[in-house]
């Protein structure tokens, strides 16, 4: 694997993801494909660690770890905020019964 | 390198680590306090914030500032918190009495515990944020400083818009932040590291902007996120939506804190490592502060939900905050001056305006034409929203016309002329739609009744303000004037 | 950064601070005052605008008595301030709150303050149940004399400041300060569409100052000197391809609000539905700061992009002149009739700026002064008519020569000084400006100039429709018997009127200081 | 060329003193009337304009013979007869181009001050018994002793723009007068139209002293009628087509002024229904002073004129023109002082055509740059017609007021068998009507002699022609007049009774009020005697200033043709009288036929060859439709419109903006999307978008 084919897998689900945000209908699915999203990056933060300028060049000052590190503080920071989509979907199941995004045009104009 | 317990980097960072321990100490005081609740919340709260406040005035700081792994602070840093903790007080002191029954048409607030902790846990992320001398402390700051304003927004869950809005500015956010993932890593791509300096190197070694594919992509990606925090085009669209839909005093805060937060994050980041002349960013963010000032102006006017149209001129206030951005090389220091002192003036007429319709929608629903006769309810209101209307729009001699005024200079030092005239131009129109809520406070009440159109569905009940209500008015009003004329706060603010 | 020429800092200029600082002080006072206490509030603003008469008399005076004597060591190219000060108010622009005063600033104060004092007399009922002051607007039942007098002295306050600041930045803050009252005085006070004649000004207004603000910001970069004060940018050489676009923003800016031709939309409307105090300030004193720019900002400052710029403003100057006349003709409202002649001697102040010569300018700061007078005299005695008729309709009204003969006799001569009669102040400035555009080289000039002398016709023509119509012809059956002008109106016409005789019937003494002051500006284009 | 000579040495001081008196003394009564008498002591006000007025005419006469003795009687010290008595800058523009008010003393001048002051002060005494009764009397002294002050002002200026300060003064004056009972929309309408017309001709006077005065560089008549100013106007402006010549049009111009203000043809509209104001003012203002304006104007800008080529040709013909068709139309009129108005304009006519002939025709060598005048006897004639018709046409006027107030009304019908009613008014008339058909003993006489002689002299045989015609057809209108009036049977006219509207006609007091009739006894005696005394003085004195000192003033006596033509001129004016007696008085002809019976002669002319209908055509369908409609229209529909669309177009964007927001969140992301992606194609294509916005630097 090269840096080229990393990129582009994360490319591929970064795309997947979106379309997934843009099509479902349901909220969870919703929230699942934004995880997609947020795999894609972290698959480009490692990716760049391992493959990336500052591993080959040796830039002075740059650091091949500083990647793999951020991930683990990226996953605790959307682990949290799926934490929190989960609760909202709770109240939005609790008031509505349906979890369909469409629905949520209450507000609009 | 300073250890991290010696004076100076304890002495930099004490503020951030108070505000810390002061929104854990909130949380929990539910359980110490049980009757009276939300009262003794608050009182913890404001009393935490004015010694986190003072503690920032105070503290010795050298002039070049304190740096240690991710996290800096310079004195205009120090100026930015200040700004972030004296918003966060007054939506602290203006949602107090929400938690009372019968404050407003939507319901009362329940745990203030909650509402109070995620206040302050949304400042300690933007004090993060604006400290960061990483990507990592940038990134950690952003979500700590967004995730709170989702649960904020939905506290109220009785009423339905709440829920739909937090619903809405989750599923927003979370692509945002997800965005602002993907353009890090590729800016970590393209300097190696993760550190603020290494970027400004790689920006600025390289001939041109293009030839740089995964710095172009980091940037634009992160300017996405950025945008969508600022509520600018064309990202702007979350906005009315959350406004209309979150509590009141939840809307001011993100129209003001959370605004200054983008807005101190934008700075940190484009006016810092990425403020290189080959960068040519300023035609973006020109374009993108034209953009805004249409879809704030044209939104606005014929608005008649006042939370929606607040929203909308928030959106046109970001188009001309966004002007700062186009200054160009060595603008940095006006800029920021600039922005700072137009944070201040901008969130001080908010407050006034929300001060107002919070007064106001006890007893009608937040639209405009519930404002019909508010001079003759209470003449100082009236007076009050007026000062607070023509500073949103920029007339000499209040507070607004000189913010503006800076935003322009910045501008201006770099050619864009043509972007002042169209700044100035909305700035024209949006007297015109500011000033149809003033026409609606000074709108005869008689004229109704003498017509024969059975009296107003507002009840013409005068409106009593509390002592503390008056000081906070007479207090907005004199700030507005005195931020217009008196050059003392401007001189402070340029001397950090 | 040439060092600003030092000045003798003289008491004299806390009086020039005064004469703006004291109509804000009274509209702070006013404000204390109870809403019902009507004559109360009359009287002090009253007392308030003859202190400010006095005061502004005094330094005419004292101005006239010793002028400051210009320097003509570079060039004579600095305009040389008397009652000058400077002291520093955002040190982070460099904005400075430079006053001081020249011939032209001086005189045209003289103007402001005697119209304020006598717009104030003229709106003696305003707020009186049954006075056309009965504010439908706001909500108390009391009548609105209070909020009146006070965005009235506001208004002045603003007026005032924008004639003494020599610095761009204070100048437009004072500039801005009258949009304001403007607006809430006609939205609140006005008759007929008053909300839409008040919104369409302001806008008008505000999109004028857009290209104000735009002009100065391209002088305070442009100029290298990162400064705002007018005294040392007029002696900056601008690069002429800035002076080519920012000279007719700059003068176009200002155009709006000197009610040039096409961008005149604004005054018609705005004075037909202010009250009468408001249309006399407006007319009289505000409309002259879009003038006052043109000269002092936009030609002194940018004299090559003038001489590039003039001959194409001379066509829209003398479109104004003569539209302005025709559709005052066929007008039916004796305000909008004036308002329209405005229009027409509003163009013939532009033509004079055209000229780009000392006869032809010093016509243009006549016809200020002088139309400043003539338009409040007729603004005053139209305010009046309607007070007692209750109508403006030229046709609904005729005869009223034998019911109310004072204010008939004061509205014929106010109506001869407008269609420019000699003896008064309408002559001299007109026959300078004609003057000026016949001497101007250029047969566009020369054109401008026959088309300009043949507006006379056409004032004559619509002035005697409106005189003969109102005062002459059999009195109407249905004619209650009028009270004519109460001792209170007697004064506030009779000093317009006597400051129309003055200026057109010993113009020497104004014109020679004017010159002086206008040579700076000459010198400036000439080089 | 010699400047006028400033009256300094200390023998001057009584005649300065005086010059201002002469002007001061008629502004006084004008202020102390208006602002004190007029309103309170009606009686008091009369009194007083009149002495003030005569003390004005007692210090007119102490100036002229100040003036002669001082400055005629030595040409050595004063070789152009001409000198300042004081002077004022009022303005100046650079060099020596400078607005001045001044007090200048020429032949012309004396005389004009002398005869003005005269009239004034007999119409002022004359008015005071007219006006007893009327309302407002106090505010007609005031008005009349203001167009005595401006009228004096124009005579006495010694610059173009002195001239056009007091022109406008006059004007507005007239306007005031001519309005006097401004609740009769006859006399309302009749002001406006004297006003704007004359405001018309003045506009173009205006661009003619501004043209000389930019182009010669000084307002001064001696300055522009010098041969170095007329050699700077004699340039030619424009190419092909439109080449002018500056010096013909800037006289004709100037020409302008005197066209609207003396009434010469096609401006002839307004004086006929001028004569609505009070009949005083008729007689000071439409007969003696301020039509006369015009052909002082001229007078005074002879030498100037003389310089143009054609400028002198048109005065003649619009002269000749104006002579010929007033007469005629005086003829068919009815009322008293329409006819007496007509008669006015055809004398101006001859007075314009006297100086219109001053230089040869073309064919006998005229024309062309002149130097010297060679034959200057067409100035002095038509200076002497103003003198001698000055006195028998207000002594006509006066005694018509005399008549109206006996008849209480205005019309030729009413009147009829007055002699034996009003012996005094009979005679003066019988001398006026003499007079003024130019029969030998009269004043009319010889001065129309001098016209035609002048004519004859420098060989105009048309306009010889013209004036001759004009003298018979005067004497035929004049003899109907005076017939029908005082001979035959006291005709009432059906609507005598109730024409009298006339506010101030309905008292009994006596047919021939002793204090109306004084000043007219006063008038005969120059009508009778000026002619003969006043030739002589005239022709020695009244000279154009010239340039060289001496110009040879060649005697028309010895002309050939002279002595015939004064013989074929007295047997015209005595055929028109035999005419007139033999038709009104023998066949008892009436006055005139009912409206559209008559030959159609008869009926053209009466309606005054339907000038007045071409007038209100051009006005109102051609003027209102083409021009006043449009630029409202353009104002209302264009202008302000605009801004209202503006508003609209917003509003639509503003609707659109706010349908796209329909709340769906997907909508939103997709929003941020496609923008992120527009963002970045924005930046690579290197379109103009964002750098539109980008930096001018």
């Amino acid at each position: 694997m090269n840096l080229a084919g990393c990129l582009v897998l994360s490319g591929a689900l970064f795309a997947v993801g979106v379309f997934g945000l843009l099509t479902r209908r349901n909220m969870i699915a919703a929230l699942l494909s934004l995880e997609l999203t947020v795999v894609a990056a972290l698959i480009n933060f490692v990716a760049f660690a391992r493959f990336g300028a500052a591993s080959a060049t040796n830039v002075a000052g740059g650091d091949a770890h500083a990647g793999s590190i951020f991930v683990f503080f990226a996953v605790a920071a959307t682990a949290a905020e799926m934490a929190l989509a989960l609760a909202l979907v709770i109240a939005l199941r609790r008031r509505r019964q349906s979890l369909d995004i469409t629905d949520l045009d209450g507000l609009h104009g | 390198m300073s250890t991290p317990f010696s004076t100076p980097f304890l002495s930099a960072f004490l503020p951030d680590l108070a505000l810390l321990v002061l929104a854990l100490v909130v949380l929990t005081t539910e359980i110490v306090f049980r009757k009276h609740q939300a009262r003794w919340t608050a009182r913890v709260a404001v009393a935490g914030l004015a010694a986190v406040l003072i503690l920032l005035a105070a503290l010795p700081l050298p002039s070049g500032g304190v740096a240690y792994a991710g996290y800096q602070v310079t004195r205009s840093v120090v100026v930015w918190k200040q700004l972030f903790a004296l918003a966060t007080l007054a939506t602290i002191l203006l949602s107090r009495s929400y938690f009372r029954n019968g404050h407003s048409l939507r319901g009362a607030l329940a745990n203030p515990g909650a509402f109070y902790g995620l206040l302050l846990f949304s400042t300690t992320g933007m004090f993060a944020l604006v400290s960061a001398r990483d990507l990592l402390t940038f990134y950690i700051g952003l979500e700590l400083a967004t995730l709170p304003l989702y649960a904020l927004t939905a506290l109220q869950p009785r009423n339905a818009g709440s829920i739909e809005a937090g619903s809405k500015y989750m599923l927003m956010g979370a692509f945002a932040s997800a965005l602002s993932l993907f353009g890090i890593s590729f800016l970590y791509g393209a300097a190696g590291s993760l550190g603020f300096d290494a970027l400004a190197k790689v920006a600025s070694a390289q001939p041109s902007l293009s030839a740089q594919p995964f710095l172009l992509a980091g940037v634009l990606m992160l300017l996405g996120s950025l945008g969508f925090k600022l509520a600018m085009v064309p990202f702007q669209m979350w906005a009315p939506d959350v406004y209309e839909g979150a509590p009141t005093a939840v809307t001011a805060f993100l129209s003001t804190g959370s605004k200054a937060a983008a807005v101190a994050a934008t700075t940190t980041l484009f006016l810092g490592p990425l403020n290189l002349p080959r960068i040519d960013l300023g035609a973006i963010f020109a374009l993108a502060a034209v953009l805004s000032l249409l879809a704030g102006t044209l939104g606005a006017m014929r608005q008649s939900n006042l939370r929606r149209f607040i929203a909308y001129s928030s959106i046109a206030q970001a188009g001309y905050m966004l002007m700062a951005f186009t200054g160009g090389e060595g603008s940095e220091a006006a800029a920021r001056i600039a922005l700072q002192y137009n944070l201040l003036v901008y969130g001080t007429a908010s407050f006034a305006l929300f001060f107002v319709v919070s007064l106001v929608g006890r007893s009608a629903p937040e639209t405009i034409p519930s404002l019909r006769g508010l001079s003759a309810r209470s003449p100082a209101l009236a007076a009050l929203l007026a000062l607070s209307l023509f500073s949103l729009i920029g007339i000499p001699p209040l507070a607004g016309f000189l913010g503006k005024f800076l935003l322009f200079a910045v501008a201006a030092r770099n050619g864009h002329y043509t972007l002042i005239f169209i700044g100035a131009l909305a700035v024209a129109l949006s007297f015109y739609y500011y000033m149809r809520l003033l026409k609606e406070a000074y709108q005869p009440v008689q004229t109704a009744e003498n017509r024969g159109a059975p009296a107003s569905a507002v009840p013409l009940s005068p409106i009593r303000l509390s002592l503390a209500g008056k000081c906070a008015a007479a207090l907005l009003a004199i700030l507005l004037v005195v931020l217009g004329t008196c050059p003392g706060m401007l001189n402070f603010i340029a001397s950090r | 950064m040439t060092p600003v020429s030092t000045f003798a800092y003289s008491a004299a200029s806390n009086l020039l601070t005064l004469t703006w600082a004291l109509p804000l002080a009274s509209a702070a006072a006013l404000a204390l005052f109870p809403r019902q206490r009507v004559s109360a509030i009359r009287r002090f603003a009253l007392a308030a605008n003859t202190l400010n008469l006095i005061l502004v008399a005094v330094l005419t005076v004292l101005f006239f008595k010793s002028p400051p004597v210009p320097n003509t060591s570079s060039g004579g190219t600095e305009t040389m301030l008397a009652f000058a000060a400077d002291h520093e108010w955002l040190s982070v622009l460099n904005v400075h709150y430079l006053i001081g005063v020249d011939a032209i600033s001086i005189t045209l104060m003289l103007l402001a303050a005697v119209i304020l004092f006598s717009g104030t007399l003229a709106s003696w009922t305003i707020g009186a149940p049954g006075g056309t002051g009965k504010v439908a607007a706001l909500a108390s039942s009391e009548n609105g004399a209070k909020e009146f007098f006070i965005l009235l002295q506001i208004l002045a306050a603003g007026v005032f400041g924008c004639f003494i600041s020599f610095d761009l930045f204070t100048f437009f803050v004072f500039n801005e300060l009258t949009l304001i009252p403007t607006y809430l005085l006609i939205a609140l006070f006005g008759s007929g569409r008053r909300e839409y004649a008040a919104m369409k000004l302001t806008l008008i207004l505000m999109g004028g100052s857009a290209l104000i603000f735009l002009g100065i910001f391209g002088l305070y970069f442009e100029s290298g000197i990162h400064s705002f004060s007018i005294l040392e940018l007029s002696q900056v050489r601008f690069h002429p391809d800035f002076q080519g676009w920012a000279f007719p923003v700059l003068f176009l800016g200002f155009g709006i609000l000197g009610n040039m031709f096409p961008f005149h939309i604004w005054s018609p409307d705005g004075h037909a539905s202010a009250p009468t105090a408001v249309s006399m300030l407006l007319a009289g004193v505000h409309m002259k700061l879009g003038a006052y720019g043109c000269l002092r900002i936009a030609m002194y400052l940018l004299p090559e992009g003038a001489g590039m710029w003039m001959n194409v403003f001379l066509i829209p100057a003398v479109v104004g002149v003569v539209w302005g006349g025709f559709v005052a003709v066929r007008q039916k409202d004796l305000k909008y009739m004036n308002a329209y002649s405005s229009v027409s001697h509003c163009g013939l102040v532009f033509v004079g700026l055209a000229t780009l010569n000392l006869i032809g300018l010093r016509g243009a700061v006549l016809q200020m002064l002088a139309h400043g007078f003539i338009t409040a005299t007729v603004f005053a005695v139209i305010g009046m008519i309607y007070q007692r008729t209750h109508t403006r309709r030229i046709p609904d009204m005729s005869g009223l020569m034998r019911s109310i003969p004072f204010l008939s006799v004061v509205f014929v001569i106010a109506g001869m000084a407008a269609l420019g009669l000699p003896g008064f102040a309408g002559f001299a400035a007109e026959l300078n400006i004609f003057l000026g555009a016949f001497a101007a080289a250029g047969t566009l000039a020369r054109m401008g100039a026959v088309l300009a002398v043949l507006s006379i016709i056409v004032s004559a023509i619509y002035i005697l429709r409106a005189v003969n119509g109102v005062l002459h012809g059999p009195p109407k059956e249905n004619a209650a018997v009028l009270s004519d002008a109460v001792p209170v109106e007697k004064i506030a016409l009779l000093t317009l009127l006597a400051a129309i005789l003055v200026l057109g019937l010993w113009p020497g003494p104004v014109v020679h200081r004017i010159d002086d002051a206008l040579m700076p500006i000459l010198n400036n284009l000439k080089r | 060329m010699d400047n006028p000579v400033l009256l300094t040495q200390e023998a001057w001081s009584s005649l300065q003193t005086a010059a201002w008196a002469v002007l001061i003394l008629p502004l006084l009564s004008f202020l102390v009337n208006g602002l004190w008498l007029g309103r309170k002591h009606e009686r008091a006000a009369g009194w007083t304009a009149t002495a003030l007025l005569g003390a004005t005419l007692a210090c007119a006469l102490h100036v002229a013979s100040g003036w002669r003795s001082l400055v005629l009687q030595h040409p050595e010290l004063y070789p152009s007869r001409t000198a300042l008595a004081w002077e004022h800058v009022w303005l100046n523009f650079g060099g020596n181009l400078s607005a001045r008010l001044g007090f200048y003393l020429d032949p012309a001048s004396v005389m004009m001050i002398v005869v003005v002051s005269a009239i004034s002060f007999l119409v002022h005494f004359y008015s005071i018994r007219y006006m007893k009764h009327e309302r407002g009397a106090g505010r007609f002294f005031a008005l009349l002793s203001l167009f005595t002050f401006a009228m004096l002002g124009l005579i006495v200026s010694g610059n173009l723009i002195q001239t056009f300060f007091f022109w406008e003064l006059v004007g507005a004056a007239s306007y005031l007068l001519i309005g006097f009972w401004y609740t009769k929309p006859a006399a309302v309408a009749a002001s406006k139209k004297a006003f704007v017309l004359t405001r018309f001709a003045d506009a173009f006077f205006l661009m003619g002293v501004l043209l000389t005065g930019v182009n010669t560089g000084s307002f001064d008549f001696l300055v522009v009628n010098g041969p170095a100013a007329a050699a700077e106007l004699n340039r030619t402006l424009g190419a092909g087509l439109f080449a002018f010549k500056l010096l013909s049009v800037t006289t004709v111009l100037l020409y302008m002024g005197a066209w609207g203000k003396s009434a010469m043809f096609p401006f002839h509209v307004w004086l006929p229904d001028a004569m609505e104001g009070p009949t005083p003012v008729s007689a000071l203002i439409h007969s003696a002073t301020m039509v006369v304006a015009g052909v002082y104007l001229t007078a005074r800008l002879f030498p100037l004129f003389a310089a143009a080529e054609h400028t002198l040709q048109l005065v003649a013909f619009t002269g000749a023109l104006t002579a010929v068709f007033a007469a005629a139309v005086a003829c068919t009129q009815t009322d008293l002082k329409r006819i007496l108005a007509f008669s006015t304009l055809s004398q101006l006519g001859l007075m314009m055509l006297a100086l219109g002939v001053s230089i040869p025709t073309v064919a006998n060598g005229g024309g062309g740059a002149v130097t010297t005048i060679a034959n200057t006897a067409g100035y002095t004639a038509a200076l002497f017609h103003v003198f001698t018709h000055a006195f028998f046409k207000s002594l006509l006027f006066l005694s018509a007021g005399v008549i109206i107030h006996a008849i209480h009304s205005n019309d030729l019908r009413d009147a009829g068998g007055l002699r034996k009613k009003m012996p005094w008014t009979y005679i003066s008339t019988l001398a006026a009507c003499l007079a003024l058909a130019g029969l030998w003993p009269f004043a009319g006489f010889f001065s129309k002699e001098e016209i035609l002689g002048a004519a004859l002299g420098n060989g105009h045989f048309t306009f010889v022609a013209a004036g001759l015609l004009t003298g018979g057809l005067t004497a035929f209108y004049m003899t109907r007049y005076f017939v029908l009036v005082f001979h035959g049977s006291a005709r009432t006219h059906a609507s005598s009774a109730m024409n009298a509207d006339h506010a101030g006609a309905a008292h009994h007091g006596p047919t021939e009020p002793l204090l109306m009739v004084l000043p007219l006894i006063v008038l005969t005696v120059p009508s009778v005697l000026v002619g003969w005394l006043g030739r002589n003085a005239f022709l020695k004195d009244m000279l154009p200033w010239t340039s060289s000192a001496t110009a040879p003033v060649e005697h028309l006596e010895a002309h050939a043709g002279f002595p015939w033509m004064v013989l074929v001129a007295t047997a015209l004016a005595l055929s028109g009288i035999g005419t007139g007696l033999y038709l009104y008085g023998r066949k008892r002809w009436t006055a005139g036929y009912a409206d559209d019976r008559g030959p159609w002669l008869y009926r053209i002319l009466r309606d005054k060859l339907y000038v007045d209908e071409v007038y209100s055509f051009l006005i109102r369908k051609v003027g209102s439709r083409f021009v006043i409609t449009p630029a409202d229209w353009a104002e209302r529909k264009i202008l302000n419109a605009s801004f209202d669309q503006g508003g609209g177009v917003l509003n639509k964007l503003a609707r659109g903006l706010s349908r796209y927001q329909n709340g769906q969140v997907q909508r939103s992301v997709a929003t941020a999307l496609l923008g992120l992606v527009l963002l970045l194609a924005l930046y690579f294509s290197g379109s103009p978008l964002p750098h539109l916005f980008g930096s001018l630097k």
